[in-house]
């Protein structure tokens, strides 16, 4: 990042925002898609506005859930990663696990974990655990897996411990592959956290965002549906801009993929 | 470039180990690159080994090492080598850290508190060169200061086994030529026992004790060489009639094993 | 006709129904209707097609994907007013079949003592929950999302839940709880369900076809009711999830909501207008519509 | 991998999965753990012999449209990958799209999939496109963007085009990067088929795992939903072995994660 | 290792172009590496930069190259000097594709058939001594034939400007003087521009027309040189008296250039 990117980091998200949205907003008219099959933009932006508390508790419900979803992810991820790369056995014995959290569908395990964790935020970052470990498991793993073996050499060379190695080789060589299955983890976090609150959340005063959407579903306003779904959005988009800051802060000096641009 | 003086020359007190090589073999794929390959490197030695490119110089390295398991046959190494250190052919510097905190690494690696280790790396880089450079990253620096960096690491444990592997091939003649008057004053203080791979025939007459040189198919070695010249070996030593003969004669060894 | 139904090889019209579910007792009569030949006999020729928990079929059928469709006549009221063109044509259950499920053992005597305490599973959003929300307040209870599944009542005493009082009663009793069931329409809350609909336009273009198939549906239901065990047979074949028996159990819970309310009513799936325009001032009470025009929304062929 | 290893690769996982299944079982046993909760693995395995017919059916309709969704993934992710690597403001403009298809709940646009899609197998092969394209995008992406800048001025140097550089240096070189993301997104592609037939299964005679899976929820088929997620599980951990054996084909003679093995 | 006979010498109709720099200045961070710095390089000349590690040499070849941008002043190259050639200090192999396809690159992204680019390839890794590594993956080789690949790929497309970022490093003496007669031999046929950097003296004076010396400090022409030697310059050339003065010379400025 060089001088002056703060603007040319916001000008194009910008401009394809206005542009996108215009465009889809006139597409939608021309067409006259019915609003509740899908709202114009115009009108999902009121809808936001119309509902800007009830959406904004629920964002804030949700962002807690997904957040700490995101968290045990990045560390139990990393973890399990760093256990599965010790031997090509471990790996063969083990991965095929975490393949298993991943096509569970968390409707079907409702009530294991509500019965668990009990309703409300607990099984709620349950969900966005599960939903979105695999990713900083699969690319962790390939990173660790990728270490130049050259470095690997110097290490073993200095007879650094398994630990050492890890440390102070194996896991900032990862960094970039981690950072990358964050990126991923961090909207399936959100829709982790969205998909546990379907089956877990609380909702006597209020609820999350998942819960905003099923009762906009119920009361067939799909201007509110949309509103909803755009804050989820704009909340992975919030994760997804931390890994981002993440990741330039700790590769700007050495990584391809930070330095070139 | 300033040379720190080496701790006072004690011969026969040295921290070199002796390396038995016995019935060595180790192939690839097909190819033999190394074949009932017998050597052995006397405590406190310093020796060159010299072969074409291709010939199996690195590979014996990283089997003296332990990298790599040899086919068959053994390395032995009396009494415990530790710490070995090896200046690879590539530099091999973790690109996430700084100049200075590469060359730390092991001492880091061996538990030395971070003010004493970050000071002997600092003074190492200085010793070759790249005082200055203590701050870059690994990315940020020419092809010969890697090289020096790699170097620099290699030296900041006091290895009693030092394995070179062209650690001076990327270098020009006058930053090498003080590398070489700094590891000879290194040898000649510690005494530990030195590989040192170059294709400098020139090199291995001022550095080495014996010189081996190894044939391009099969890695067989066609002389074993000791170099009488005595130390401390000046640079003035390369004008001298011996020391061309000794080129001379391992350039004729070279040649042949080139076409072997 | 939307689906791009080819007319069938004999000369009948295809016409397809949108279930919002897999076949279950519920849908009974179509299923029967199929058996008897009835569609065959109103020249038609009638494609059930089963759903699953989030088949939108109110803005399928709106959207002219499909022509006719299975959903409930506070749904018809909603999609109206947010601008969809649906109209009932068709009403199975003249008595609303849900209500809230606790266990007997918590001694509870009304709808507002499981508003007391514990916990209650509902989908959020659905006019009941308003409904419940605003009469009893949900300040003292935890309210939890529904998930069709009977695992936390059977593992928590406290707990209460939304249910089909056809279906979910029968399991819960046979997994060995003792469940109480108090009917929604204890609160006064009584819309149609299982409601067929489609657009005021199938009905102005093809007044025939809304006739032929109401005709088609009747008799089916007609059947199941006198006897549904072959018609639940063929529903077993294609759901083998569920078994013979609870087919039979489910089917005898629900013919009393499926019988006229009002003796007075001798066709099955008839509406009248004053359960809408009941309906319609609930609904606009609890504020999740703004307005209704109750008669157009449902059609008696 | 070596002579061999045929038999290394079996024995691990199955020793895992005796061990694993075993303590399970004794595990439930000895709490008393109610079916209803979590059935013992002797239990989901007789359930799942029961349904046999049933299940595979139905896993063949999920498999077909899971993998007709991996493919577009990986063909549009890839795509978009590349589109997105061509420019910093491209990414910038972009990439958060692409987080926005990743939050979006299944269910919240049930009615636009259906209706843009049709009932059936071509809604449910978008559902899975949907949730499984974003984690090819990003790994490909982050691939893309780690290219060795040495190569890349060897490509400059012979004036190569955009597109020789991309199929013959670019491409070539996230490999490892767009395989990580091919694991991840194999699971994902089963979920969101199965999530996809929750909202979009033609239920004639039998439908998808899905289906099977809500069925049996609503049944209180607790063995069942476990025996279907467990066919769910099993059609991931293929696709994920296909994946597995193709990084070792295409990658075996030059990285690391597969050299080394 | 064979030399094929290049094509006959006809010195005025050399497809080489010629460079200028002009005011070239390259910073990093705060390091001026070139300031304000000229040179001419004729068509068809043979140009050696000699210079302490780190004084600049790479970066000035990547500046010619248009790899890199100068800060100020401009490289401008006189008509199309494509293809350029450019063997990097690294040897930068594609680790997916075979020594072959490797090799052969260059011509496949200028559209040859493949199967005269490979035969152009397998008999120009036969020349630089690899005809039977043209199977394996750059993984499975030395450091020096990974080099020897990159000077293969390097020469495949008959280049009019070629830059060698010390090619020849890695290699064992013998090794190089065959690829240095080859070298020449290219020259002398194509009459090519080159540029080669290089840390021997030795090997500056038996390829070069002209040989540069650059200063540690600030990348300053430290001499500018003519090496008047007649060509074809053979083997022996280097046991003259002229070839030692004009050797003596270029050690001289480096010695003080590295003062500097
Ligand atoms: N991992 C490997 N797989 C296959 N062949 C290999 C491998 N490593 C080395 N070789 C082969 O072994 C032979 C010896 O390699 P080695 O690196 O020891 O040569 P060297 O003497 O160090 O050469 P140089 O002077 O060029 O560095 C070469 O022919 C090389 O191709
Ligand atoms: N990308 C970069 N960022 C920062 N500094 C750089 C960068 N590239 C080169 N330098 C610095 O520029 C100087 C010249 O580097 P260059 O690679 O041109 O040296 P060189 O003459 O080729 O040295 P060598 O003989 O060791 O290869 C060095 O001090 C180096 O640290
Ligand atoms: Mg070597
Ligand atoms: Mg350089």
């Amino acid at each position: 990042m060089t001088h002056g990117s703060r603007l040319s980091a916001i000008v194009p998200p910008l401009v394809s925002l206005l542009v996108i949205g215009a465009g889809l907003e006139l597409a939608l008219l021309a067409t006259a898609t019915p609003t509740y099959l899908m709202p114009r933009p115009s009108v999902v932006l009121s809808a936001l506005a119309d509902n800007a508390g009830e959406l904004s508790r629920a964002t804030l419900q949700t962002a807690l859930a997904a957040s700490l979803g995101l968290v045990f992810s990045a560390v139990f991820g990393g973890t399990i990663a760093v256990v599965l790369s010790m031997h090509p056995w471990v790996r063969r014995a083990f991965y095929p696990y975490a393949v298993f959290f991943q096509t569970v569908p968390v409707v079907a395990i409702a009530p294991m974990l509500v019965i668990w964790f009990g309703y409300g935020i607990r099984a709620i970052t349950a969900a966005a655990f599960i939903v979105s470990v695999f990713p900083i498991i699969a690319n962790t793993l390939s990173g660790l897996l990728s270490t130049d073996p050259a470095l690997c050499d110097l290490f073993r060379i200095y007879r650094a411990g398994r630990l050492a190695t890890l440390l102070k080789l194996r896991l900032p060589s990862s960094i970039p592959h981690f950072l990358t299955g964050l990126r991923i983890a961090s909207g399936l976090a959100v829709i982790g956290a969205i998909v546990g609150e379907f089956v877990a959340d609380t909702y006597q005063a209020g609820g999350g965002i998942g819960t905003a959407i099923e009762v906009a579903i119920k009361e067939q306003k799909t201007d509110k549906v949309f509103a909803a779904v755009l804050m989820a959005s704009l909340l992975g988009l919030g994760f997804f801009a931390l890994v981002n800051l993440a990741s330039f802060l700790s590769m700007r000096h050495w990584h391809v993929s930070e330095t070139k641009e | 470039m300033s040379h720190s003086p080496p701790r006072p020359h004690t011969p026969e007190s040295g921290i070199g180990v002796a390396v038995s090589i016995s019935k060595l073999s180790r192939h690839f794929g097909g190819r033999q690159v190394l074949a009932d390959f017998h050597l052995r490197i006397d405590a406190g030695e310093f020796l060159a080994v010299l072969g074409p490119s291709g010939c199996g110089k690195s590979t014996l390295l990283r089997l003296i090492a332990g990298l790599d398991r040899p086919d068959a046959g053994r390395v032995a190494i009396d009494s415990n080598p530790w710490p070995i250190a090896y200046v690879f052919q590539d530099p091999s510097l973790l690109p996430w850290r700084t100049v200075l905190h590469n060359v730390a690494l092991p001492l880091e690696l061996t538990g030395v508190p971070k003010e004493q280790r970050l000071h002997a790396a600092a003074k190492l880089l200085a010793t070759v060169g790249l005082g200055e450079a203590a701050g870059r990253f690994p990315a940020q620096l020419s092809g010969g200061m890697r090289m020096r960096v790699s170097l620099a690491r290699a030296l900041i444990t006091e290895p009693r086994l030092l394995l070179l592997d062209e650690p001076f091939a990327a270098l020009d003649a006058l930053t090498r030529q003080h590398l070489d008057d700094y590891l000879q004053g290194l040898f000649m203080a510690r005494r530990m026992t030195v590989v040192f791979v170059t294709h400098s025939i020139a090199e291995a007459v001022f550095l080495a004790d014996r010189a081996l040189v190894l044939s391009a198919a099969g890695g067989t070695i066609l002389t074993d060489r000791p170099i009488a010249l005595p130390r401390p070996r000046r640079e003035a030593v390369q004008t001298t009639v011996e020391f061309a003969s000794e080129c001379a004669a391992l350039a004729q060894v070279l040649a042949q094993g080139h076409s072997a | 006709s939307a689906g791009g139904d080819a007319p069938a090889a004999d000369g009948r019209t295809p016409v397809a129904l949108q279930l919002n579910w897999v076949p279950e007792p519920e849908f009974g009569g179509y299923y029967a209707a199929l058996q008897i030949g009835a569609d065959r006999e109103a020249g038609l020729s009638l494609d059930v097609r089963g759903g699953g928990p989030g088949t939108p079929v109110e803005q399928m059928v709106a959207a002219g994907r499909i022509d006719f469709g299975v959903s409930s006549a506070d749904n018809v009221l909603i999609a109206r007013s947010r601008g969809a063109d649906l109209v009932a044509i068709y009403a199975v259950y003249q008595t609303f079949p849900q209500g809230i499920m606790t266990h007997s053992g918590r001694g509870l005597k009304s709808l507002a003592q499981v508003f007391e305490s514990g916990t209650i599973a509902m989908e959020p959003g659905t006019p009941y929950e308003r409904l419940l929300r605003q009469r009893f307040g949900l300040d003292k209870v935890r309210a939890v999302p529904y998930t069709n599944n009977l695992a936390p009542f059977l593992h928590d005493p406290l707990f209460a839940q939304q249910c089909f009082i056809t279906a979910e009663p029968i399991a819960a009793r046979r997994a060995g709880a003792d469940p109480q069931v108090f009917p929604l329409t204890d609160v006064g809350y009584n819309p149609y369900a299982g409601v067929i609909i489609t657009r005021s336009k199938v009905i102005a273009e093809n007044p025939e076809l809304v006739r032929s198939l109401v005709a088609t549906v009747r008799r089916g239901w007609q059947a199941y009711l006198q006897d549904p065990r072959a018609a639940n047979a063929e529903m077993h074949r294609l759901n083998p999830t569920m078994d013979l028996e609870t087919f039979a159990a489910v089917a005898a819970a629900q013919e009393p909501l499926i019988a006229p309310a009002d003796p007075s009513e001798s066709e099955l799936g008839t509406m009248r207008l004053e359960r809408w325009e009941a309906l319609a001032a609930q609904l606009t009470e609890l504020g999740i519509i703004d307005r209704a025009e109750p008669s157009n929304a449902f059609h008696n062929p």
